[in-house]
C-alpha cells in the first residue's frame, strides 16, 4: 500500500468537518474555539501535505503552515480575551445567550 | 511501497487524529475537549514529522500544544464553575451542525477525490529542510522567502497583544 | 537580501511610524499630556497621508514590485490608500468627542493604535501579491477590530458584538485558509502571479478549483459583508461604539473591496468567465436585495446603516464586473463618495449619541425643528447614499452603472436593471430617515444641543465632500487617469 | 460659460436659493421669490424673442444658443445646452408657473424651507429643459423629482406620508428604467466606432442613417426603457397611480408645479429622448404605447367622473390630458406632435390654475369633497368664475388653450390614423384616435359635474357663507394663468409656428413625416 | 367691400362681452343694460347695412351679370395652421344665407336685449341678480352666433359652434342657484357635446380626404377675375365625391365614407337642433330666462344644425342616403315633438317642443330637396321657414315671457283667461300662433307651404306625414293659446295685483316681431336665397292645391283646439281617458329622459365609471402598492436569517460558500 496525499487529506478533512460540527453545535464559546483549532489544524495539515506530495521543490506550504500557527495563536489569544470579557459582563459563556441584537 | 511500520504508524496517527477530533467536539466536558484537542494536535505534529517537516512539527508541539492548549485550559478554568461543564445539545442544532459537516465533507471530499490522478501520486523524494534553509527562507527577501510576512505578522501579534490587553483589562 | 526593498513601502512605513509614535506617546508621556493625543494622532496621520501623496506625485513609485513579487504598489494603489487615510482621519476627527469621554480615557491610546494597525493591515491587503501576506493583512485588519468593537465597556452590546465578530471572523478565516490550501494544492504557489499563470495554463474548471474560489471569495466577502457572509454585520455595527462602526463600515469596507478586486483579477482573472462570473452576479444580486430588505425594517440607526452598507457593497461590486479602467475608477470613486456620505451619516449619529445617547430612528422624529443643521447634514448624507443628484452619490452610482454596462452583455443589463430597481427600495428607507427628521411630529423631540467643534468639523468636511465630490469632476477624472495607467494585470481581459 | 444666455435659467434659481437661504423674514423671501420668478419670465421672453429673430434671419440649426462645457471629460459628459421652440415653450411655461406658484404660496408655513425646496425643484426643471446632454438632463430630472417628497411630506395634507412616498418611489422607479436606457443609448450612440456621446443633437443627427444610428435591435430595447421611464412621470397608464394620491396630498403650489411643469418633463423627455433618438423603434413599438396612452386618455376621464375629491378629479383629468400628450407624440406626425407640445403648455397652465383654485378653495372651506360644498359662486364669485374658466379650458372651449391643443392633436392623429388605414397598415391609430376624441365628451361630463355641484346650486354648508373671496395675491396668481391660457387659445398660430419649425427634418425623414 | 363693417359686426359683441364681463359688476345695472343694448343696436344697423348691400347693392362680387348670387369672402385670417393645407382661418363669408342669418340674429338679439331691460327686473323695478352678467353673456352669444353663421370654413364654424354651446350653457344656468337650472345647463352642454363629437369626427374625415376646411372648396367654384368670390357649383361637390370614391377604401361598414362624414356632421346638427334622439336637452333648457329661450333656443342657435346642413348642401346632394337619413330623422322628430307638445303643461315646454317640431320641418325640407325637384325648392323653403320661424317663435317666446313675468309661473294652469288683462300680449301672441299654424297671410303659411310642396315633390308619404304634423301644430298652438287667454276666468290671488301688460321695452319687441310675422311671408325669398344662388321665383311655381290643403289642415287643427279648449269642458279629459297609454307616453315625452338617465347613470356611471374607478384604486394602484407589500413581506420572511445566533450565522456562511461552489459546479457540468 502506498500512502499517498489523499491518505492524509481525508483525515484532515474529517478533522475540519469535526471542527465545523463543533463550531456550529457547541454552546460553550471555548469549546467553539477548540473546534476552530481543529479546523485551522486541518488546514495546516493540508498545506504541509500538498507541499510535501505535490510541490516538493519549495517550502511555501510549510511556511504558510508556520505563519498560520502564529496567526492562530494570535486569534485564539484575542478570542479568549474577548470571551473572558463577555464572561465578566454576562457571567456565562453560552453563545446562545448572545442574542440581544437580532433581526 | 511503504514499509509496514510506516503504514502502521500512519494508521495510528490517522485514526487518533479522527477519533480525537470527533471526541473533542462531542464530549460534554469542556476540559476533556481541551485534552482531546491536545491529542489531535500531537497527531498533527506526528503528521508533520512523517512528512519530514521536523521544524514544523516542533513548532506545532511548542506553540499549539504547549501554548494554545494551556491558554485554553486557563480560560476554561477561569470561565467555568464546577458542575456547569456539561452541556446538552438541542437536536436541532446538532442536526444543523451535522448537515454542515457532512456537506463540507462530501463536497470537499469529492473535490479532492476527483483530483485522484494528482493526489494518488506516491510521495516524491525531498531533502528535509535543514535549519539554515528554514532560517534563510524566513529571513530572505527573494522569491519564496518570507521576510515581509515575518515582519507583518509581528505587527499583527503586537496588535493582538494590545487588543487582548485592552479588552481583558478591567475598567 | 535586499532590505532596501522596504523603501518601496513608503506609505506602510509612514503609517507604522505614526503607529509607533502614537504608541510611544500613549505609553510614556505623562497623564497631563495625554489630552493632546487625539490631535497628535490626527496630525500625524494627515502628515502620513500627505507624505504618501507627495511620494507618488513626485513619481518615485510607479508600479513598483518588491520582495520578488510579494508586494506591489502603483499610483492607483497609492491613491486608494490615500483615500482610506483621508477617511480614517475623518473618523478620527469625529471620534474625538467620544474618545475624550470619561470611560474612554483609559483606552484612548489603544483605540488609536488599533485603528492604525488595522489600517496598516488594509494597506497590506491591498498591496499584497502573495496569499500569506494577504492573509496576514486580512487578519491584521480584522482581529484588532474585534478589540475595538469591545471598547465600549459600559454597554453589553459592545461585548456581544465583539464576541460575534471574533467568532465569525476566525471561522471565516478558517474557511478562507481551507480555500487557499486547495488552491495551493492545485497550483503549487501562493504568489498571485504564479497562481494566475498556473490557472491560465490549466484553466479547466474542476470542483476543487471552484470550491477554492468560492472559499476565497467567502473569506473576503465576509469582510466586505456580501450576502450570505454578511450576517455578523448588523449585530457588530449596532454593538460597536459609533466611531468604530463608522470606521468598520467605510474604511474597512473600502479597503476590502479594492483588495477583492485585486484578488479576483490578479489571481482568478483568467478563469473569470469559466468559474466565477455567475458567482459574482449571484452575490451582487443577493447582497443588494437582502441588504435592502433588511434595511427597511430597522429602527436602530446604526443597524440600519449596517444593512445599507451591505447593499452598498453590492453596488461597489458592480465596478469589478466592468473590468476596465472605467470600472475601476468608478469603483474607487464610489468608495470615496461612500466614505464621505456614510461618514456624514455616522457623524450625525455620533453627535446625537454623544449628546443624548439616542440611536433609534424614532428618536429622530422632529429633529429638524430642534437641530436643523444636523438634520440637514443627515439628509444630504441620505440623499447621497440613495444616489440623488446633485450629491456625489448620484454620480458615483451613475458611473458605476455606466462602467458595468460597458461590457454590454444582456446579462449585465439585467443585473444592472435589478440593481437599479433595488435603488428604489433603498431610496425608501433613506427617505424614512428624512421623513423622521423633517416630517414626523413628536411631543418629545430631542433637545436642541450644540455639537462639539470636532464633530462639526467632521461634518463640514464630509458634507463638503458629499456636495463637492460629484460636481467637481476633478476627483473622478483624476481617479480615472490613475486607473488608466494602472498595470495591465489589474484587468483580466486584455 | 456665462456668455450663454441659457445658463442663466439655472443661475437665477441658484441665486434665488442663495438669496432665500440668507433671508430673515417672510417678506424678504417673498421678494426674492417674486423678483426671481419675474426675472425668469423676462429671461424666457428674451430668449424667445432672440430665438425668433435668429430663425427669421434664416438660422436652420436644429437648436440655437447651443454651447457645451466639458464636465466629466473621460465619460464625454458635457454640460451641453441648447433650445429649440419646444424647449422655449416649456421654459416659458415653467417660469410662468413658478411665478404663479410663488403667489399661490404667499402665506405658507415655514416659508423659507418651502421656497428653498420649490426653487430647487425649479432648478431641476429649468436645467432639464435647457440641456441637450443626456447625463445632465437626467441629473436635472432627478433634482426636480426629489424635492417633491419633502414638499408633500411636510406641507401636504391628508395621507401625505403615504402619497409622498408613493410618488417619490414610483417616479424614481421610472427613473431607474430611464437610467438604464440612457446608459444604453450612450453605449450605442456611435456604432460606427467613433467617440461615444451623451449629446442628444449628435445622436439625433445620425438617427436617420441606418449605419450610424443606434443599432435597431438595441433601439427595440432602449426605446421602451426610456419611454416607460419618462412615461411614469407623464402619468402613463398603468403607472399613473402616484398622480391622484400625490396631487391630493400636495400643497397648492406644489400641485401646480408638479402637474403644471413636472409632468411635462415626462412628455418632453419621451419626445426628446425616446422618439427623437430612436425613431426606428418608435415606429415599430409605438402601437404598444399607443394602446396604453389611448387607454389613459379615456380611462382617466372616466375615473374623474365619479371621484368626489376635487384634487382627485383634477389628478385623473391630468392623467387623461397627459395621456393625450404621450398619445399624440406616438402618432409620429408633425401636427400631432405640435399638438402634443401645445397640450403640454395648455395642460400645464390650466392644471396649475385648477390646482391653485382648489388650493384656495380648500384653504377656505377646509374640505375638497364636492359633496360637502355647493353654491360657492354666491360666496366667492371671483374664485368660482376662475374655476369655470379653468373648466372651460379643460373641456376644450375655443378661445382657451385646451381647444387648440386638442384639435391639433386630433387632426394630426387622424391624419396619421387615416394614412395607416388607407395604406393598409391596420386601423389601430384610427380607432384610438376616435377613442381619444371621445374624451372631449367625458371631460365635459366631469368638469360640468364639478362646476355644477361645487359652484352652482344652493349653498351646502352655512358655515361657508362667511368665507371671503380671493386676496390680491391669489388674484394675481390666477389672472396670470388665465391670461396665458387665453393667449394660447386666441393666438395659437404663434405657438404653433414656434413649435412647428423645430421638428428636425433629419429625424422625421426616418418616420416618413 | 369694406372689411371694417364685418369686423365690427363681430368685434362689438365681443368687446361688449369683455367689457360687461370684466367691469359689469362695477357698473350700475341700468348702464350695463343700456350699453349692451346700444352695442347690439349698432350691430343690428351694421348687419342690416351689410345684408342690404349684399342683396340689393348689386356689386359685382355679390351678384353676377346673370343675377346669380355669389359668395364673397370678406376677409380670411389664418388662425391656426395644422399643416400646409389644413388651416383654420377666421373669416367672414357673405352669401345669401349668411346675410339672411345676420339679419335674423341681430334682429332677434336686439329685440331680446331690449326686452330683457324690462324682463330682468321685477314689478318693483329691482333688477335681477347678475343682470350685468346676463348682458355680458347675451353679447357673448351674439358674437358666437354671428361668428358661426359667417364662417367661411367648417372649422371656424366648429369653433363658434362650441362657443354658442358654452354661452347657451351659461345662459341656461343663469339662475345658478336653482338646481334644476344647473342640471339643465349641464344636460344641454353634454348632449350637444356628444353630438359635436360626431361633428368633429365628420370634419376630420372630410378634411382628411379633401385637404381643406373651406366651405367654398367643397361646394363652390371660383369666379374668374375676382378675389374671394365664388359661386356654388355642383361640379365642385362632384369633384369631392370623386376624391372619396377614388380613395383606396371608399366604403366603410357598408356605407360610403362620404356618407359617413356627412352623417357625422349632421349628427352635430342633430345635437344643436335637438333632433331625435338628441333633443332631450332643449325642453330642459327652458330653465333659462325666457328672453334667452327666445333668442337661443328658438330663433338662432337651435337652427344652427339646419344652417350647417344648408352650408354643405351641395355635398349632401351627392349622397342621397345622407339626405334620406336627414328626412327620416326630421320627420320622426317633427311628429314626436308635435305629439308631446299637445300634452305639456308648462307653456315654455310647449313652445320648446314646437320649436323642435318646426326645426324638424326645416330639416325635412332640406332632406327632401333635390336639384330636380323644383330646382331645389326644399333648400329655399327651409331657409325661408328658418327666417319666418325665428321671427314668430321669438315672438311667441317673448310673449310667453311677458306672461310669465306677469304671473310668475310657467304653467298654463296658473293663467287662463288673460286676454282682458294683457291685450297687447294677447294680440301679438295670437299673431304668432296664426303664423306658426300656417294661416294665410301670416309668414308661416308661405314657408310651410313651400316645405310641403317640396315634400310632395319628393314623396307622397313625406307630404302626408308633414301635412299631418302641420295640422297637429295648429292644434297644439291653439290649445296653448286658448288655455292661456281663454278658458275660465283668471282669478287674482290674494295679495297679488291683477296681471297687466308690460312696460314698453317689452311690448315694443313684441309688436315689432308681430309686424314682421305678418309681412315676412311676402318677401320674395326665392330671389334672395336659393341653394345655388340662382334666383328662383317661387310664386311662379306656387302650388295652390298644396296651399289649399295645408290651409284646410291648419284650420281643422285650430277648429279642433277651439272645440276642446276654448271653454272649460270635458273633452280633453275624455280624450285623455280614451287613449290613456298614448297620452301618458306623450306627457312623459315618450320616456326619453328616463332612458337617458338610465344610460348615463346606470350604464356609463354605474357600469363604466364606477368599476373603472374601483379598478384603478384596487387593481392598478393595488398592484403598485402590492410591490411595497411584497417587499415588506419578503423582508419579514427573511427575518429569521438574522437570528442573532452566531452559530447560525456561520452555518449560513458555510452553506452559502458551499452552495456557491456547488451550484457553480453543477451549472458548469
Amino acid at each position: 500500500m502506498e500512502i499517498t496525499a489523499i491518505y492524509y487529506l481525508v483525515p484532515a478533512l474529517i478533522m475540519f468537518c469535526c471542527g465545523v460540527y463543533g463550531f456550529i453545535t457547541r454552546k460553550n464559546m471555548i469549546a467553539m474555539l477548540i473546534s476552530l483549532e481543529l479546523m485551522l489544524n486541518a488546514v495546516d495539515i493540508n498545506f504541509a501535505v500538498f507541499n510535501r506530495f505535490l510541490w516538493p521543490g519549495q517550502l511555501e506550504g510549510m511556511f504558510f503552515t508556520l505563519f498560520a500557527i502564529a496567526i492562530a495563536a494570535a486569534e485564539t489569544a484575542l478570542a479568549i480575551a474577548i470571551i473572558i470579557n463577555i464572561f465578566r459582563a454576562a457571567k456565562n459563556i453560552d453563545v446562545r445567550s448572545l442574542n440581544e441584537m437580532k433581526f | 511501497m511503504e514499509s509496514v511500520g510506516s503504514i502502521i504508524l500512519y494508521l495510528i496517527v490517522a485514526l487518533s487524529m479522527i477519533v480525537f477530533s470527533v471526541a473533542a467536539v462531542t464530549t460534554r466536558k469542556i476540559l476533556r475537549a481541551a485534552t482531546y484537542l491536545l491529542f489531535t494536535l500531537f497527531a498533527a505534529a506526528a503528521v508533520y514529522f512523517m512528512l519530514d517537516y521536523e521544524f514544523l512539527g516542533a513548532v506545532q508541539i511548542a506553540v499549539y500544544a504547549g501554548g494554545i492548549v494551556v491558554l485554553f485550559v486557563f480560560a476554561i478554568l477561569l470561565t467555568s464553575k464546577p458542575g456547569d461543564n456539561t452541556e446538552k445539545l438541542t437536536s436541532k442544532s446538532r442536526f444543523l451542525g451535522f448537515v454542515a459537516a457532512i456537506a463540507t465533507l462530501l463536497i470537499a471530499g469529492y473535490a479532492l477525490v476527483s483530483r485522484c490522478a494528482q493526489l494518488f501520486q506516491p510521495k516524491p523524494e525531498m531533502v528535509t529542510p535543514d535549519m539554515e534553509t528554514v532560517g534563510q527562507t524566513l529571513m530572505g527577501t527573494g522569491a519564496g522567502e518570507y521576510l515581509l510576512p515575518f515582519e507583518a505578522v509581528s505587527v499583527l501579534l503586537l496588535a493582538c497583544i494590545i487588543g487582548g490587553v485592552v479588552v481583558a483589562r478591567k475598567r | 537580501m535586499d532590505y532596501s526593498q522596504f523603501l518601496a513601502m513608503k506609505q506602510e512605513l509612514a503609517l507604522l511610524l505614526v503607529f509607533l509614535l502614537v504608541f510611544l506617546y500613549d505609553t510614556f508621556l505623562p497623564k497631563k499630556a495625554q489630552k493632546g493625543l487625539p490631535v497628535f494622532a490626527i496630525v500625524l496621520t494627515l502628515a502620513a497621508t500627505a507624505a504618501g501623496f507627495c511620494c507618488h506625485c513626485l513619481g518615485s513609485a510607479c508600479n513598483t514590485v518588491a520582495f520578488a513579487g510579494m508586494y506591489e504598489t502603483s499610483p492607483v494603489i497609492a491613491a486608494i490608500k490615500g483615500i482610506l487615510n483621508v477617511g480614517a482621519v475623518i473618523v478620527l476627527i469625529q471620534s474625538i468627542k467620544w474618545a475624550d469621554s470619561e470611560n474612554m480615557t483609559m483606552r484612548r491610546g489603544e483605540f488609536y493604535e488599533l485603528l492604525l494597525v488595522t489600517l496598516f493591515g488594509m494597506y497590506l491587503m491591498i498591496s499584497a501579491r502573495h496569499f500569506l501576506l494577504f492573509l496576514i493583512g486580512l487578519e491584521s485588519a480584522s482581529l484588532p477590530l474585534a478589540a475595538m468593537v469591545a471598547l465600549d465597556k459600559n454597554r453589553y452590546e459592545s461585548h456581544e458584538a465583539a464576541v460575534k465578530y471574533i467568532l465569525t471572523a476566525v471561522f471565516s478565516s478558517a474557511i478562507f485558509m481551507l480555500g487557499l490550501s486547495f488552491l495551493y494544492g492545485l497550483t503549487g504557489s501562493l504568489y498571485f502571479q504564479n497562481i494566475y499563470f498556473a490557472l491560465t495554463a490549466n484553466g479547466s474548471a474542476n470542483l476543487l478549483l471552484i470550491l477554492s474560489v468560492a472559499f476565497v471569495i467567502s473569506g473576503i466577502g465576509f469582510k466586505l459583508s456580501l450576502v450570505p457572509f454578511h450576517l455578523w454585520t448588523a449585530d457588530v455595527y449596532q454593538g460597536a461604539p459609533t466611531s468604530v462602526t463608522s470606521y468598520l463600515s467605510v474604511i474597512s469596507k473600502g479597503a476590502t473591496a479594492f483588495a477583492f478586486l485585486v484578488v479576483l483579477v490578479q489571481v482568478f482573472g483568467s478563469i473569470y468567465s469559466s468559474v466565477w462570473e455567475w458567482m459574482l452576479y449571484a452575490l451582487i444580486i443577493l447582497t443588494i436585495t437582502v441588504g435592502n430588505l433588511f434595511a427597511i425594517r430597522q429602527r436602530n440607526m446604526k443597524r440600519f446603516l449596517a444593512f445599507s452598507s451591505v447593499s452598498q457593497a453590492g453596488y461597489i461590486m458592480l465596478g469589478i464586473i466592468a473590468d476596465n479602467a472605467m470600472g475601476m475608477a468608478a469603483m474607487m470613486y464610489y468608495i470615496l463618495v461612500y466614505i464621505f456620505s456614510n461618514l456624514a451619516a455616522f457623524g450625525v449619529i455620533g453627535a446625537i449619541e454623544n449628546a443624548t445617547g439616542k440611536v433609534s430612528m424614532d428618536n429622530y422624529n422632529g429633529l429638524y425643528k430642534t437641530n436643523p443643521r444636523l438634520s440637514f447634514a443627515m439628509m444630504l448624507a441620505m440623499f447621497s447614499l440613495a444616489g440623488i443628484p446633485p450629491f456625489a452619490g448620484f454620480f458615483s452610482k451613475f458611473f458605476i452603472f455606466t462602467g458595468a454596462l460597458n461590457q454590454g452583455s444582456v446579462a449585465i443589463y439585467v443585473l444592472v436593471g435589478i440593481a437599479l430597481l433595488n435603488t428604489i427600495i433603498s431610496l425608501y428607507y433613506y427617505l424614512l430617515v428624512v421623513k423622521a427628521m423633517f416630517i414626523n411630529d413628536t411631543e418629545t423631540p430631542l433637545p436642541t444641543f450644540r455639537s462639539s467643534c470636532s464633530e462639526r468639523l467632521g461634518l463640514w468636511i464630509t458634507v463638503a465632500g458629499v456636495i463637492g465630490l460629484g460636481i467637481v469632476s476633478w476627483f473622478y477624472s483624476s481617479l480615472l487617469e490613475l486607473a488608466q495607467v494602472a498595470p495591465m494585470n489589474m484587468y483580466f481581459i486584455g | 460659460m456665462f456668455a450663454n444666455i441659457l445658463i442663466y435659467f439655472v443661475v437665477i434659481p441658484l441665486l434665488m436659493l442663495a438669496g432665500i437661504a440668507l433671508c430673515r423674514n417672510v417678506r424678504q423671501i417673498r421678494a426674492v421669490a417674486v423678483t426671481g420668478s419675474l426675472a425668469l419670465i423676462a429671461l424666457s421672453v428674451v430668449v424667445l424673442l432672440q430665438y425668433l429673430d435668429l430663425r427669421a434671419a434664416g438660422e436652420t440649426a436644429p437648436m440655437l444658443f447651443t454651447d457645451s462645457w466639458t464636465w466629466f471629460e473621460p465619460l464625454h459628459i458635457n454640460l451641453a445646452v441648447g433650445v429649440d421652440g419646444i424647449s422655449i415653450a416649456m421654459l416659458l411655461l415653467s417660469s410662468i408657473i413658478v411665478f404663479a406658484g410663488s403667489f399661490a404660496s404667499w402665506k405658507i408655513d415655514q416659508p423659507k424651507e418651502f421656497f428653498l425646496w420649490l426653487i430647487l425643484l425649479s432648478v431641476g426643471v429649468f436645467g432639464f429643459f435647457i440641456t441637450v446632454d443626456l447625463f445632465t438632463m437626467f441629473m436635472f430630472y432627478e433634482v426636480a423629482l426629489i424635492p417633491m417628497y419633502l414638499l408633500i411630506g411636510v406641507w401636504g395634507s391628508g395621507r401625505k406620508n403615504y402619497s409622498a412616498m408613493k410618488l417619490t418611489l414610483m417616479l424614481m422607479g421610472g427613473s431607474a428604467f430611464l437610467m438604464l436606457g440612457l446608459i444604453g443609448i450612450y453605449y450605442h450612440s456611435n456604432p460606427a466606432g467613433g467617440q461615444l456621446t451623451w449629446n442628444i443633437l449628435e445622436i439625433a443627427s445620425r438617427a436617420a442613417d441606418a449605419e450610424q444610428c443606434i443599432p435597431q435591435g438595441w433601439q427595440m430595447v432602449l426605446f421602451p426603457l426610456t419611454f416607460v421611464g419618462f412615461g411614469v412621470l407623464g402619468a402613463m397608464f398603468p403607472f399613473h397611480t402616484w398622480s391622484p394620491d400625490g396631487h391630493a396630498s400636495a400643497p397648492t403650489a406644489v400641485s401646480m408645479l408638479h402637474a403644471g411643469v413636472l409632468m411635462k418633463l415626462g412628455g418632453y423627455g419621451c419626445f426628446r429622448v425616446a422618439i427623437y433618438l430612436m425613431p426606428y423603434a418608435a415606429q415599430e413599438l409605438s402601437y404598444i404605447f399607443l394602446i396604453l396612452t389611448g387607454i389613459s386618455v379615456v380611462y382617466g376621464a372616466f375615473c374623474a367622473c365619479v371621484k368626489t375629491d376635487l384634487k382627485y378629479i383634477n389628478a385623473y383629468s391630468s392623467v387623461s390630458h397627459c395621456g393625450l400628450v404621450l398619445f399624440a407624440i406616438l402618432m409620429l406626425n408633425t401636427t400631432a406632435m405640435t399638438g402634443a407640445i401645445m397640450q403640454m403648455l395648455s395642460h400645464g397652465l390650466m392644471t396649475a390654475l385648477f390646482f391653485a383654485l382648489i388650493g384656495m378653495i380648500y384653504g377656505r372651506t377646509h374640505t375638497r369633497e364636492i359633496t360637502k360644498m355647493g353654491g360657492l359662486m354666491q360666496i366667492m364669485p371671483y374664485l368660482s368664475v376662475c374655476y369655470v374658466i379653468a373648466g372651460m379650458a379643460s373641456l376644450g372651449l375655443p378661445g382657451l388653450s385646451g381647444f387648440v391643443a386638442e384639435m391639433t392633436i386630433f387632426v394630426g392623429s387622424f391624419q396619421a390614423g387615416m394614412a395607416d388605414y388607407l395604406g393598409g397598415e391596420g386601423s389601430l391609430r384610427l380607432v384610438f384616435t376616435i377613442i381619444a376624441c371621445c374624451s372631449i365628451v367625458i371631460t365635459a361630463v366631469y368638469i360640468l359635474r364639478v362646476v355644477g355641484k361645487l359652484l352652482f346650486g344652493p349653498v351646502q354648508d352655512d358655515h361657508h357663507r362667511t368665507l371671503t373671496d380671493a386676496t390680491w395675491w391669489e388674484r394675481l396668481s390666477t389672472v396670470t394663468l388665465i391670461l396665458c391660457v387665453a393667449a394660447i387659445g386666441c393666438f395659437p398660430n404663434f405657438f404653433n409656428n414656434l413649435i412647428n419649425t423645430t421638428f428636425s427634418p433629419a429625424i422625421f425623414a426616418v418616420l416618413g413625416m | 367691400m369694406d372689411v371694417t363693417v364685418p369686423i365690427l359686426i363681430l368685434a362689438i359683441p365681443l368687446f361688449m362681452f369683455l367689457l360687461l364681463g370684466l367691469t359689469g359688476m362695477k357698473m350700475s345695472h341700468k348702464l350695463a343694460g343700456t350699453l349692451g343694448t346700444l352695442g347690439m343696436g349698432t350691430v343690428l344697423v351694421l348687419a342690416y347695412v351689410t345684408a342690404f348691400t349684399y342683396f340689393f347693392g348689386g356689386a359685382p362680387e355679390f351678384i353676377d351679370a346673370a343675377g346669380n348670387r355669389l359668395q364673397y369672402l370678406v376677409f380670411d385670417q389664418t388662425w391656426l395652421a395644422f399643416t400646409q393645407n389644413l388651416v383654420i382661418k377666421i373669416g367672414f363669408l357673405l352669401d345669401p344665407i349668411s346675410a339672411m342669418m345676420l339679419v335674423v340674429i341681430t334682429t332677434i338679439s336686439f329685440m331680446v336685449h331690449l326686452y330683457s331691460l324690462g324682463y330682468m327686473r321685477d314689478h318693483h323695478g329691482v333688477y335681477e341678480h347678475g343682470f350685468q352678467r346676463f348682458y355680458a353673456f347675451l353679447s357673448l352669444f351674439s358674437f358666437s352666433m354671428l361668428g358661426l353663421v359667417v364662417a367661411p370654413n367648417i372649422f371656424q364654424m366648429y369653433i363658434f359652434w362650441e362657443l354658442v354651446g358654452a354661452s347657451s350653457y351659461l345662459l341656461i344656468g343663469f339662475y345658478y342657484r336653482k338646481p334644476s337650472a344647473v342640471s339643465a345647463s349641464k344636460k344641454a352642454f353634454i348632449v350637444t357635446r356628444f353630438a359635436d363629437l360626431g361633428f368633429l369626427i365628420g370634419i376630420l374625415v372630410l378634411s382628411y380626404y379633401t385637404g381643406t376646411f373651406n366651405f367654398t372648396d367643397f361646394t363652390s367654384s371660383a369666379v374668374a377675375g375676382m378675389e374671394g368670390v365664388t359661386q356654388v357649383n355642383i361640379h365642385t361637390a362632384e369633384g369631392i365625391l370623386n376624391i372619396f370614391q377614388s380613395s383606396p377604401a371608399p366604403m366603410f361598414m357598408g356605407a360610403s365614407v362620404l356618407t359617413w362624414a356627412l352623417v357625422l356632421i349632421f349628427m352635430g346638427g342633430m345635437g344643436k337642433s335637438a333632433m331625435l334622439p338628441l333633443h332631450i336637452w332643449l325642453p330642459d333648457a327652458m330653465e333659462g330666462p325666457t328672453p334667452v329661450s327666445a333668442l337661443i333656443h328658438a330663433a338662432t342657435m337651435v337652427v344652427a344644425g339646419v344652417y350647417l346642413v344648408a352650408r354643405l348642401f351641395p355635398l349632401y346632394l351627392m349622397e342621397e342616403s345622407a339626405l334620406m337619413i336627414i328626412t327620416v330623422v326630421g320627420a320622426l322628430t317633427a311628429l314626436y315633438a308635435a305629439m308631446v307638445a299637445c300634452t305639456q303643461v308648462d307653456i315654455k315646454r310647449v313652445l320648446a317642443f314646437s320649436t323642435i317640431s318646426q326645426i324638424a320641418f326645416m330639416m325635412v325640407s332640406l332632406g327632401v330637396a333635390r336639384m330636380d325637384i323644383h330646382h331645389g325648392l326644399g333648400y329655399m323653403a327651409s331657409m325661408f321657414h328658418l327666417f319666418t320661424h325665428a321671427m314668430f317663435k321669438a315672438l311667441l317666446f317673448l310673449g310667453a315671457g311677458a306672461l310669465i313675468h306677469a304671473i310668475g309661473s310657467n304653467d298654463y294652469t296658473d293663467m287662463h283667461g288673460l286676454r282682458k288683462y294683457m291685450p297687447i300680449t294677447h294680440i301679438t301672441f295670437l299673431i304668432g300662433c296664426l303664423a306658426i299654424a300656417g294661416i294665410i297671410p301670416f309668414s308661416g303659411f308661405f314657408s310651410k307651404d313651400e316645405i310641403l310642396s317640396s315634400c310632395l315633390g319628393n314623396s307622397t308619404i313625406a307630404y302626408v306625414w308633414m301635412s299631418a304634423v302641420a295640422g297637429l301644430t295648429a292644434f297644439y298652438m291653439f290649445r296653448l293659446y286658448y288655455l292661456i287667454f281663454w278658458w275660465k276666468e283668471h282669478k287674482v290671488h290674494e295679495g297679488h295685483h291683477a296681471p297687466h301688460d308690460q312696460p314698453w321695452v317689452m311690448s315694443l319687441p313684441l309688436i315689432i316681431l308681430a309686424v314682421i310675422s305678418c309681412v315676412a311671408g311676402f318677401i320674395p325669398f326665392g330671389n334672395l336665397v336659393s341653394w345655388n344662388g340662382v334666383p328662383y321665383d317661387f310664386m311662379a311655381h306656387f302650388n295652390w292645391s298644396v296651399a289649399a290643403v295645408s290651409l284646410v289642415v291648419a284650420i281643422a287643427g285650430i277648429a279642433l283646439a277651439t272645440v276642446m279648449y276654448r271653454k272649460e269642458n270635458e273633452l280633453p279629459a275624455k280624450f285623455k281617458n280614451a287613449v290613456p297609454a298614448l297620452w301618458r307616453w306623450c306627457h312623459h315625452r315618450f320616456y326619453w329622459d328616463e332612458l337617458y338617465m338610465f344610460i348615463t347613470h346606470r350604464i356609463i356611471f354605474g357600469c363604466i365609471c364606477r368599476p373603472l374607478a374601483w379598478f384603478d384604486r384596487h387593481i392598478i394602484d393595488g398592484t403598485m402598492d402590492s410591490f411595497a407589500t411584497i417587499t415588506n413581506k419578503a423582508s419579514d420572511a427573511i427575518k429569521p436569517l438574522q437570528s442573532g445566533q452566531v452559530q447560525m450565522y456561520v452555518w449560513y456562511y458555510l452553506i452559502g460558500a458551499l452552495a456557491l461552489g456547488g451550484i457553480t459546479y453543477i451549472c458548469l457540468l
